[in-house]
C-alpha cells in the first residue's frame, strides 16, 4: 500500500503536471513541443484516473483501464499528430504554428 | 316635356373626332384631319343651335326655365351616398354656354383650316381642338359638381396641350407649364371645396345642391372658422378654383403667358371658352352662393373687381398685343365676376346673375373676334409686339374692319352688345356697392383707352415697313371674322333678362340712363385719349410715361407678379423645400440605413479578427473561459 | 516511509522536468525531459502496485512515443535551433491564467474530504487483466479493448496516408 | 383543378420549360406564351368571379381550395379570391405580359433572367390567392428573393450595392412580418384549440389587445418597407435605378403592391382594434411619404430617381388610404394600387426603352424627343397625365376615391392630414411636367439623337398594353370599384365602429 500518502498529494501533482502541460501548450510555438505539451497533460489526467481507482474504489479495476486505454489512445494520437506536422512541414518549411495560418477568416 | 338626350352627342363627337384623328391623323392628309374636326364641331354646333331653340322657344312648362336631367349614367360610386355620375343637365346658362362654345369652337377651326395651314402637326392640332371641345361642353353639361371637376380638369390638360403647340419652342413649354400648374393648384382648392361640400351635403348632384329646400342651401351651418360657415368656406375654396381658371387676381399669372399658344386657341380658350369656365361654376351654383354664403359672394365680387382694375391698369403699358388681348379678357372676366358678386337671388335682384351671363355672352364674341383679328394680323406681319406693326389698314381691310367693331364693342358704345351687357353690370353694382361701382367706371375708360390704343398702334400709326407687303389673310379666316362681328353687333339685343336669370323667372328690365350715359361718356373719353395719343406718332405717350414713371414701369413689369411667383416657387420651393429634401433623403434618411449597414460592416470587420488562425490564442480563450465558468459553478453558485 | 520518500522524490522529479520540457528552448531537451516526466509516472504506478500499468506506461509513452518524438524532431529541426518562444506579453498572461486555474483547482481538491476506502484491492496481476480485457459483463472490458483496437488500426492507417509523400504531378503546361 | 392553383403552376410550368429551351428566341418566345396564357387566365378569372357574383353567391372568398401541407405546424395549402385578389391578380397579369415584352432584347443570360423573373411572378400570384399565412408569407419571399439576383446580375450601374440594399431592407421587412405573423399564430386560438394560420379563421376572432399593440407595429411596417413607408423607403430610388427594365416595372408596379395589399389584409384587417390605436402615428408617416415623395422627385435629374420617388408618393398615398379604414378610402386605396402599377410600370418600361436609345437618363442631356421618337413621346405623356390625375385615366379616380374617403373623418387631424395629402396633386403637376419639358420638348439637345428610331413593335405592344388598362379603368371605373367595394364589405364591418385614438 501507500503508506500515508494522502490522496489530495497526487491530485496536487497532477494539477500542477496539467497546468504546466497547458501552459506549454499555451506558449510554445513549435508543434512538436505543443505535442509533447498535450502528453504532459493527458499523463496528469492519467495519475489522476490511477490515484481516484487506488484510493476510492480498490475493490474495481476501472481507472486503470481507464489509463491503459487513455496510454492507447495517446499512442495514437501521437502518431497521427507527428504524421500532420510532418506533413505541414512538408507544405510551409515549418512547424511553427503561427505560419500555419492559411485557414485564417 | 321636350326629351333632350341627345344633348350627349354633343360633346361624345368631339370627343369621337379626337379619337379618330388622334390615332389615325399621321396617315392622312392634314387637311383632311382638319375638315372632318371642322364637320365634327359643326354637327356639335347644330344640334347645340336645336337645342337652344327647342329649349327657349320652344315653349315650356310653367312659368321660367326648368333645369332639365336629361341624360345620366353613374360613373363611380365612392360612398354610399355619394355617386359620381356622367350626363348632361339642360337649364338655361348651360344651353346659352353650349352655343357660346360650339360657335366659338366652330368659327375657330373655320378660321384655324387658312391660320395653321402648312404647319406640323396640322392633325394634331386639330385633335387638341376637339379634345379641348369636348371637355368644355362636358363642362358645361356636368350635372354635378364632380363631373365638372372632371371635365376641368380635362379642359386644363388641353389647354397645357395647345400652350405647348409648339414645343420646341422653349418659351411655349415653360408657359405650358406655368399654366398647367397654376391652375392645378386653384384646382387644389376647387377639390377641397369639393370635398367639403359633398361631405356636409352628402350629394354632388347640382339640382338637389341649388334646390331651395335643399341640404346646402336650408343648412348653411354655422360659424366653423373664423366666423364663417363650412358652407361658406367651401364655396370659397371652390371659387378658387373658378378664379384659377378664370384666371382672377392673384390667380392671373399663368394667362398672358399662356398667348405662346397659337392664336386661334387664345381666341377659343383664352378667351371666350375656357377662362369663363369660374364664371359658370360660380353661376351653376349661385343659388347656394346668393342664398346660402353671401359673404363668399362678396369674396367674388371683391376678387373680380380688383381684377378687373388690375389687369386694365396692365394692359395699357402692353406692347405684345395678345398680351394686350389677355389682360382685357381678365379684366373683362372680372366685370363677370363682379356681376356675379353684386347679385342678388330672384327677380330684379338677379341682374348681376344675369348681367354677367349677358356679358359673357357677347364677350365670347368680340373678344373671339378680336383674337382671331389680331391672328389674321399676326399672320400678315409675322410678329406680334405693336412696336413692330402700323398703318396695317390699307393692307388688311377686312381685318381692319371687324377689328374696329370688336374695339367698339367692347369699348361700350351703343348699339353694340357690349355697351347693353357692361351697362347691365353696372347697373347690378351701383345697387349694391358703390365702391366697386366707381372702380367699374374706371375700368369702362380705362378698356376703351387700351383698346383704341391697340387698334391704333397696329392699324394707325407710324408706317412700318415689312419684309414683305402684308397680305390679307385668306377667305377661310375672313369669314369667321364676319360672323363674329354681325355676332358682337347684334348679341345685344337678345332678351336676356327673359331667358338667363337666377331663378329662371324672367323680370322686365329698365335702361337706367342715369348710369349708361356716363359710362359712355368716359368710354368715349378714352377713345379721345386714345387717338390723340396714338393716331399719329406723337411724344404725347412718353411724356405721360415718364411723368408717372413709377406707375409706368409697375404696370409695364404687371406689378412684378411673375416675379414674386418665381420667386416662390424657383427660390422657395425649388431650393428651400425640394433641394433640402432630395438632400436630406439621400443623406440622412438613406444615410441612416447605409450607416446601420457600416456599423454592422465595421463590427464584422472587427469580429473577424477573433478568428485569427492562432491555435494558441483559441486554446486561452478556451481555457480561460472554461476555467470561468468552473469558478462560477464551483464558487458562485 | 520509504514509500512516502519516494513519492516525494518522484513528485519532485515530475514537477521540475515537467517545467522544463515546457521552457526550455532545446527541442531535444525538452523531449528527453519529457520522458523523464514519463518514467517517473511509471514510478507512480509501481508504488501504487499496478505493475502492468507501469510497464506499459514505460513501453509505450517512453518507449514509444518518446522515440516517435525525437524522430520527428530530427526530421524536421537541426539539433542546433532554439526553438521560438512567445513573446512575453502572451506567456504572463497563459502563466496567470494556469496559476488561477491551478489554485482554483487545488482549493476545490482541498475542500473536499476524500476519505479512503477500506476495501481489498482487486488483483491486478497482468493474467486478471488479459482475463478482465477479454471478458464482458461486470468487469469486464471487451468493447473498450476492441474499440481502442480499432482506433490504433485507423490511426496507424491514417498516419500512413497523411505523412505519405505526394508524388508531385507535373503539369504539362508548366513544363511548356 | 381549382383555377387559382393554375396561377402558380403555369408559370412554373413556364420555367420548366424554359429550361429546355435552347436560344434567346425560343426562351423569350416560351416566356411570352407562358405569361400570355397567364393574361388570358386573369381575364377568364375576373369573368368567372364577376358570374359567379352577379348568380349571387355572396361567400368571401370564392374558389376556396384547401390542402395541409405541413400538418404539424397546421400549415395548409389554402387560396380563394375575393373581388380585391381578383383585381391584384389582373394587375400582375398586365404588368408581367408587359414586362416580358419590354425586356424582348435581354441578350446576356436570357434563359436565367426569364426564369427569375417568371419565378418572381409566380411568387406574386402565390401571395395573392393564399390565404394561409404563412404560405402567403412563403410565396412573399419567393417574390422578394429573384429580385436580387436579378438586379445583381442584369442591372446597370452600382447593381451590387444597390441589389444588397434592397434585399437587406427588404429581408429586414421581412423579419419583421415574420414575428408578426408568428405572433398572430400563437394568439390564432385564444379560447384553445389548434393553432392556425387560416387568414379568415382567425379574422373571425379577436386577437388580445396587448398583442395586438405589440404585433401591429411589426406587421405594418413590415409590409410598409416594401410598400415604401418613410422613412424606409430608400431602397426604392438605389433599386430601381439599378434595376433593369422589367424588374423596375414588377417591383414598382406589381411588388410594391404586396407591402399594401399585406398591410391591409393581414395587419389591419386582423389587429383592427391595434389598427385604429396606432393608425395616426402610420397616418402622419404616410403623409410625409406622399408629400416628401413628390417633392423629393422634383430636384432629381435621373429619369428613374423621378419615378421613383414618384412611386413612393403613390404608394404612400396607397398606405395612407389604407389606415383610413373606410369603404371609400380602402376601396381607393386599391384602385391606387392597380393604377399606380399600371402607371409606374408604363413609366419604366418607356425609361428602359429610352436609356436604350439615348444611353442616358439625365433629362437635362436630353430634350425634343417628341420630335424624333413620338410614339414614345406620347406615350410618356399619357403616363405623366394618369400619374398627375387626369380624368379619364386610372389615377384620377384612385385619387378621388382616396380623398373622398379620407374627409370622411371629421376630426381635424384627419382634414389636416388630408388636404396635405391633396396638395400633392399639385407637386405631382410639377415634377411630372417638368420632365415632359425637359425630356419631350423644347430643341433637341444633342444631334446624336436625331439618328434614333421609334418604338419597335415589341415595345409598342408592352407600351399599349399598360396604356390600354389605364384608359379602361379611367374611363369605366365602376366596375373594378363595384368588384372591390363588395369584397370590402365584410372586411369594413369588422373595422367600423372602433375609435380612433388621435394626435389631438
Amino acid at each position: 500500500m501507500t503508506g500515508t500518502i494522502p490522496l489530495q498529494f497526487f491530485l496536487v501533482i497532477s494539477t500542477l503536471m496539467f497546468f504546466i502541460g497547458v501552459f506549454g501548450f499555451l506558449t510554445r510555438r513549435n508543434l512538436i513541443t505543443m505535442l509533447m505539451s498535450i502528453e504532459l497533460i493527458l499523463n496528469s489526467v492519467n495519475i489522476n484516473f490511477v490515484a481516484f481507482n487506488k484510493y476510492l474504489f480498490p475493490q474495481h479495476l476501472s481507472g486503470h483501464f481507464f489509463s491503459l486505454i487513455i496510454i492507447a489512445v495517446a499512442a495514437a494520437e501521437a502518431a497521427v499528430a507527428i504524421a500532420i506536422i510532418i506533413n505541414i512541414y512538408r507544405n510551409f518549411k515549418s512547424i511553427d504554428v503561427d505560419k500555419v495560418d492559411e485557414m485564417k477568416y | 316635356m321636350t326629351d333632350y338626350s341627345y344633348t350627349i352627342l354633343i360633346p361624345l363627337v368631339p370627343l369621337a373626332v379626337f379619337l379618330f384623328i388622334g390615332l389615325t391623323g399621321h396617315k392622312m392628309k392634314p387637311i383632311v384631319s382638319g375638315l372632318i374636326g371642322t364637320a365634327g364641331l359643326a354637327f356639335g354646333a347644330i344640334l347645340a343651335y336645336i337645342t337652344a331653340i327647342s329649349y327657349f322657344w320652344g315653349g315650356h312648362e310653367g312659368a321660367g326655365y326648368a333645369s332639365i336631367k336629361a341624360f345620366e349614367i353613374p360613373w363611380l360610386h365612392v360612398t354610399k351616398n355619394l355617386t359620381i355620375s356622367l350626363g348632361s343637365l339642360i337649364d338655361p346658362i348651360s344651353v346659352m354656354m353650349l352655343v357660346v362654345i360650339t360657335t366659338v369652337s366652330l368659327m375657330v377651326h373655320i378660321y384655324s383650316l387658312g391660320y395653321m395651314k402648312g404647319e406640323k402637326g396640322f392633325h394634331r392640332f386639330f385633335a387638341f381642338l376637339s379634345l379641348f371641345s369636348f371637355s368644355m361642353l362636358g363642362l358645361v353639361l356636368a350635372t354635378n359638381i364632380f363631373q365638372m371637376y372632371i371635365f376641368w380638369e380635362l379642359v386644363g390638360v388641353s389647354s397645357f396641350l395647345l400652350i405647348g403647340f409648339y414645343y420646341e419652342k422653349p418659351s411655349a413649354v415653360a408657359a405650358s407649364k406655368k399654366a398647367f400648374i397654376v391652375t392645378r393648384f386653384a384646382d387644389l382648392g376647387f377639390l377641397i371645396g369639393i370635398l367639403m361640400l359633398s361631405f356636409n351635403t352628402q350629394t354632388f348632384d347640382f339640382q338637389t345642391l341649388v334646390s331651395q329646400t335643399g341640404p346646402a342651401i336650408s343648412q348653411p351651418g354655422g360659424a366653423a372658422f373664423m366666423g364663417l360657415s363650412v358652407l361658406t368656406w367651401s364655396l370659397i375654396f371652390i371659387f378658387m378654383g373658378g378664379a384659377g381658371k378664370s384666371a382672377m387676381f392673384p390667380l392671373h399669372i399663368w394667362l398672358p403667358d399662356a398667348m405662346e399658344g397659337p392664336t386661334p386657341v387664345s381666341a377659343l380658350i383664352h378667351a371666350a371658352t375656357m377662362v369663363v369656365a369660374g364664371v359658370y361654376l360660380v353661376a351653376r351654383l349661385f343659388p347656394v352662393y346668393a342664398l346660402g354664403a353671401p359673404d363668399a359672394l362678396t369674396v367674388v365680387a371683391w376678387v373680380g373687381g380688383i381684377s378687373s382694375l388690375f389687369a386694365a391698369v396692365i394692359a395699357c403699358t402692353q406692347t405684345d398685343i395678345k398680351r394686350v388681348l389677355a389682360y382685357s379678357t381678365m379684366s373683362q372676366i372680372g366685370y363677370m365676376m363682379l356681376a356675379l358678386g353684386v347679385s342678388g337671388y330672384g327677380g330684379h335682384d338677379g341682374l348681376g346673375f344675369m348681367a354677367a351671363n349677358f356679358h359673357l355672352f357677347t364677350h365670347a364674341m368680340f373678344k373671339a373676334l378680336l383674337f382671331l383679328g389680331a391672328g389674321a394680323v399676326i399672320h400678315a406681319v409675322h410678329n406680334n409686339d405693336m412696336s413692330g406693326m402700323g398703318g396695317l389698314r390699307k393692307y388688311l381691310p377686312w381685318t381692319h374692319a371687324t377689328f374696329l367693331i370688336a374695339c367698339i364693342t367692347i369699348a361700350g358704345i351703343p348699339p353694340l352688345s357690349g355697351f347693353f351687357s357692361k351697362d347691365e353690370i353696372l347697373v347690378a353694382a351701383f345697387h349694391h356697392n358703390p365702391v366697386l361701382f366707381y372702380i367699374e367706371y374706371a375700368v369702362a375708360g380705362l378698356t376703351a383707352f387700351y383698346m383704341f390704343r391697340l387698334y391704333y398702334s397696329i392699324f394707325w400709326g407710324k408706317e412700318t415697313h415689312y419684309h414683305h407687303t402684308p397680305h390679307e389673310a385668306p377667305l377661310v379666316m375672313i369669314i369667321p371674322l364676319l360672323i363674329l362681328a354681325f355676332g358682337s353687333i347684334f348679341a345685344g339685343f337678345l332678351p336676356f333678362e327673359e331667358l338667363v336669370t337666377s331663378d329662371g323667372l324672367p323680370f322686365e328690365l329698365h335702361t337706367e340712363w342715369a348710369i349708361a350715359i356716363p359710362s359712355v361718356l368716359i368710354a368715349l373719353v378714352g377713345i379721345t385719349v386714345a387717338t390723340i395719343m396714338y393716331r399719329k406718332v406723337t411724344a404725347i405717350p412718353d411724356k405721360i410715361a415718364g411723368s408717372v414713371s413709377h406707375l409706368y414701369k409697375w404696370s409695364y413689369h404687371k406689378f412684378y407678379m411673375d416675379e414674386v411667383y418665381l420667386f416662390v416657387t424657383k427660390k422657395i420651393i425649388f431650393r428651400f423645400i425640394s433641394r433640402p429634401i432630395a438632400w436630406f433623403d439621400r443623406h440622412v434618411v438613406d444615410g441612416t440605413m447605409n450607416g446601420i449597414a457600416g456599423v454592422t460592416q465595421f463590427a464584422s470587420f472587427n469580429i473577424r479578427n477573433l478568428q485569427s488562425g492562432k491555435v494558441q490564442q483559441y486554446a486561452y480563450v478556451f481555457i480561460t473561459g472554461a476555467l470561468v465558468l468552473v469558478f462560477i459553478f464551483v464558487f458562485l453558485w | 516511509m520509504n514509500s512516502d520518500l519516494m513519492f516525494f522524490i518522484l513528485a519532485g522529479v515530475i514537477l521540475v522536468f515537467s517545467v522544463l520540457t515546457v521552457t526550455t528552448r532545446r527541442i531535444l531537451r525538452a523531449a528527453v525531459y519529457l520522458l523523464f516526466v514519463l518514467i517517473s509516472t511509471a514510478g507512480l504506478y509501481f508504488m501504487l502496485n499496478y505493475n502492468f500499468l507501469a510497464a506499459v506506461q514505460l513501453t509505450v509513452y517512453a518507449g514509444g512515443i518518446v522515440v516517435l518524438i525525437i524522430f520527428s524532431i530530427l526530421l524536421t529541426s537541426h539539433i542546433s535551433e532554439r526553438a521560438v518562444v512567445a513573446n512575453w506579453k502572451q506567456s504572463l498572461l497563459s502563466a496567470l491564467a494556469i496559476v488561477a486555474g491551478a489554485t482554483l483547482t487545488l482549493i476545490s481538491v482541498f475542500r473536499f474530504s476524500f476519505t479512503a476506502s477500506p476495501e481489498p484491492a482487486a488483483p491486478s496481476g497482468v493474467k486478471d487483466i488479459g482475463a478482465a480485457l477479454i471478458s464482458y459483463g461486470e468487469n469486464g472490458y471487451a468493447l473498450p479493448f476492441e474499440v481502442v483496437s480499432i482506433l490504433l488500426l485507423a490511426a496507424m492507417i491514417g498516419a500512413i496516408i497523411v505523412a505519405r509523400k505526394e508524388k508531385i504531378k507535373v503539369d504539362e503546361k508548366d513544363l511548356k | 383543378m381549382n383555377i387559382l392553383s393554375l396561377f402558380v403552376l403555369v408559370p412554373v410550368l413556364t420555367i420548366v420549360a424554359i429550361v429546355f429551351t435552347k436560344n434567346m428566341k425560343q426562351t423569350r418566345l416560351v416566356s411570352a406564351i407562358g405569361m400570355g396564357i397567364q393574361l388570358v387566365l386573369a381575364a377568364v378569372l375576373i369573368f368567372m368571379y364577376l358570374s359567379e357574383r352577379n348568380a349571387g353567391n355572396t361567400a368571401t372568398m370564392l374558389f376556396m381550395y384547401d390542402a395541409v401541407w405541413f400538418p404539424t405546424l397546421n400549415i395548409h395549402y389554402t387560396i380563394g379570391v375575393d373581388g380585391i385578389s381578383v383585381a391584384m391578380i389582373g394587375l400582375t397579369a398586365i404588368v408581367v405580359f408587359a414586362g416580358v415584352f419590354a425586356s424582348w432584347m435581354v441578350e446576356y443570360l436570357s434563359r436565367e433572367f426569364f426564369i427569375s423573373l417568371i419565378l418572381l411572378s409566380s411568387g406574386v400570384f402565390g401571395f395573392f390567392i393564399s390565404l394561409d399565412l404563412f404560405t402567403m408569407f412563403l410565396f412573399y419571399e419567393i417574390a422578394v428573393i429573384p429580385m436580387y439576383l436579378l438586379i445583381g446580375i442584369w442591372g446597370s450601374g452600382p447593381k451590387e450595392y444597390s441589389a444588397m440594399k434592397l434585399t437587406l431592407m427588404l429581408m429586414a421587412g421581412s423579419a419583421l412580418i415574420m414575428v408578426g405573423l408568428l405572433g398572430i399564430y400563437f394568439n390564432s386560438a385564444p379560447d384553445g384549440g389548434p393553432l392556425n394560420w387560416n387568414l379568415m379563421d382567425i379574422s373571425k376572432i379577436t386577437i388580445p389587445i396587448e398583442m395586438q399593440r405589440f404585433l401591429f407595429p411589426f406587421t405594418f411596417i413590415g409590409f410598409g418597407i416594401l410598400g415604401a413607408l418613410f422613412p424606409f423607403h430608400t431602397w426604392s430610388p438605389d433599386g430601381h435605378a439599378s434595376a433593369p427594365t422589367a424588374v423596375s416595372m414588377l417591383h414598382a408596379g406589381v411588388l410594391m403592391k404586396l407591402g399594401g395589399y399585406g398591410a391591409f389584409r393581414v395587419a389591419i384587417f386582423l389587429m383592427p382594434e391595434a389598427a385604429h390605436e396606432q393608425a395616426w402615428i402610420f397616418i402622419i408617416l404616410t403623409a410625409i411619404s406622399v408629400v416628401y415623395g413628390a417633392f423629393g422627385a422634383i430636384w432629381q435629374k435621373d429619369l428613374k430617381y423621378i419615378n421613383a420617388y414618384s412611386s413612393v408618393s403613390h404608394c404612400g398615398l396607397v398606405l395612407f388610404a389604407v389606415l383610413m379604414m373606410n369603404e371609400t378610402a380602402l376601396n381607393g386605396a386599391i384602385i391606387q394600387m392597380i393604377s399606380h402599377g399600371l402607371m409606374t410600370a408604363l413609366f419604366f418600361a418607356l425609361i428602359g426603352m429610352i436609356y436604350g436609345r439615348t444611353h442616358t437618363r439625365m433629362v437635362n442631356e436630353m430634350g425634343g424627343l417628341m420630335k424624333i421618337i413620338p410614339f414614345l413621346g406620347v406615350a410618356w405623356v399619357i403616363g405623366g397625365l394618369a400619374s398627375l390625375g387626369l380624368p379619364g385615366l386610372s389615377g384620377f379616380v384612385a385619387e378621388m376615391t382616396v380623398f373622398i374617403g379620407a374627409f370622411q373623418h371629421t376630426d381635424v387631424f384627419h382634414r389636416v392630414v388630408t388636404i396635405l395629402a391633396a396638395s400633392s396633386i399639385v407637386v405631382t403637376a410639377v415634377y411630372i411636367l417638368r420632365v415632359v419639358g425637359m425630356l419631350l420638348f423644347g430643341p433637341i439637345k444633342n444631334e446624336h439623337f436625331l439618328h434614333l428610331e421609334d418604338a419597335k413593335w415589341y415595345e409598342r405592344f408592352s407600351t399599349i398594353t399598360l396604356i390600354v388598362s389605364i384608359a379602361a379603368i379611367g374611363l369605366a371605373p365602376l366596375w373594378l370599384s363595384d368588384m372591390i367595394g363588395f369584397s370590402l364589405g365584410p372586411i369594413v364591418q369588422k373595422l367600423t365602429g372602433l375609435p380612433f385614438a388621435s394626435l389631438f
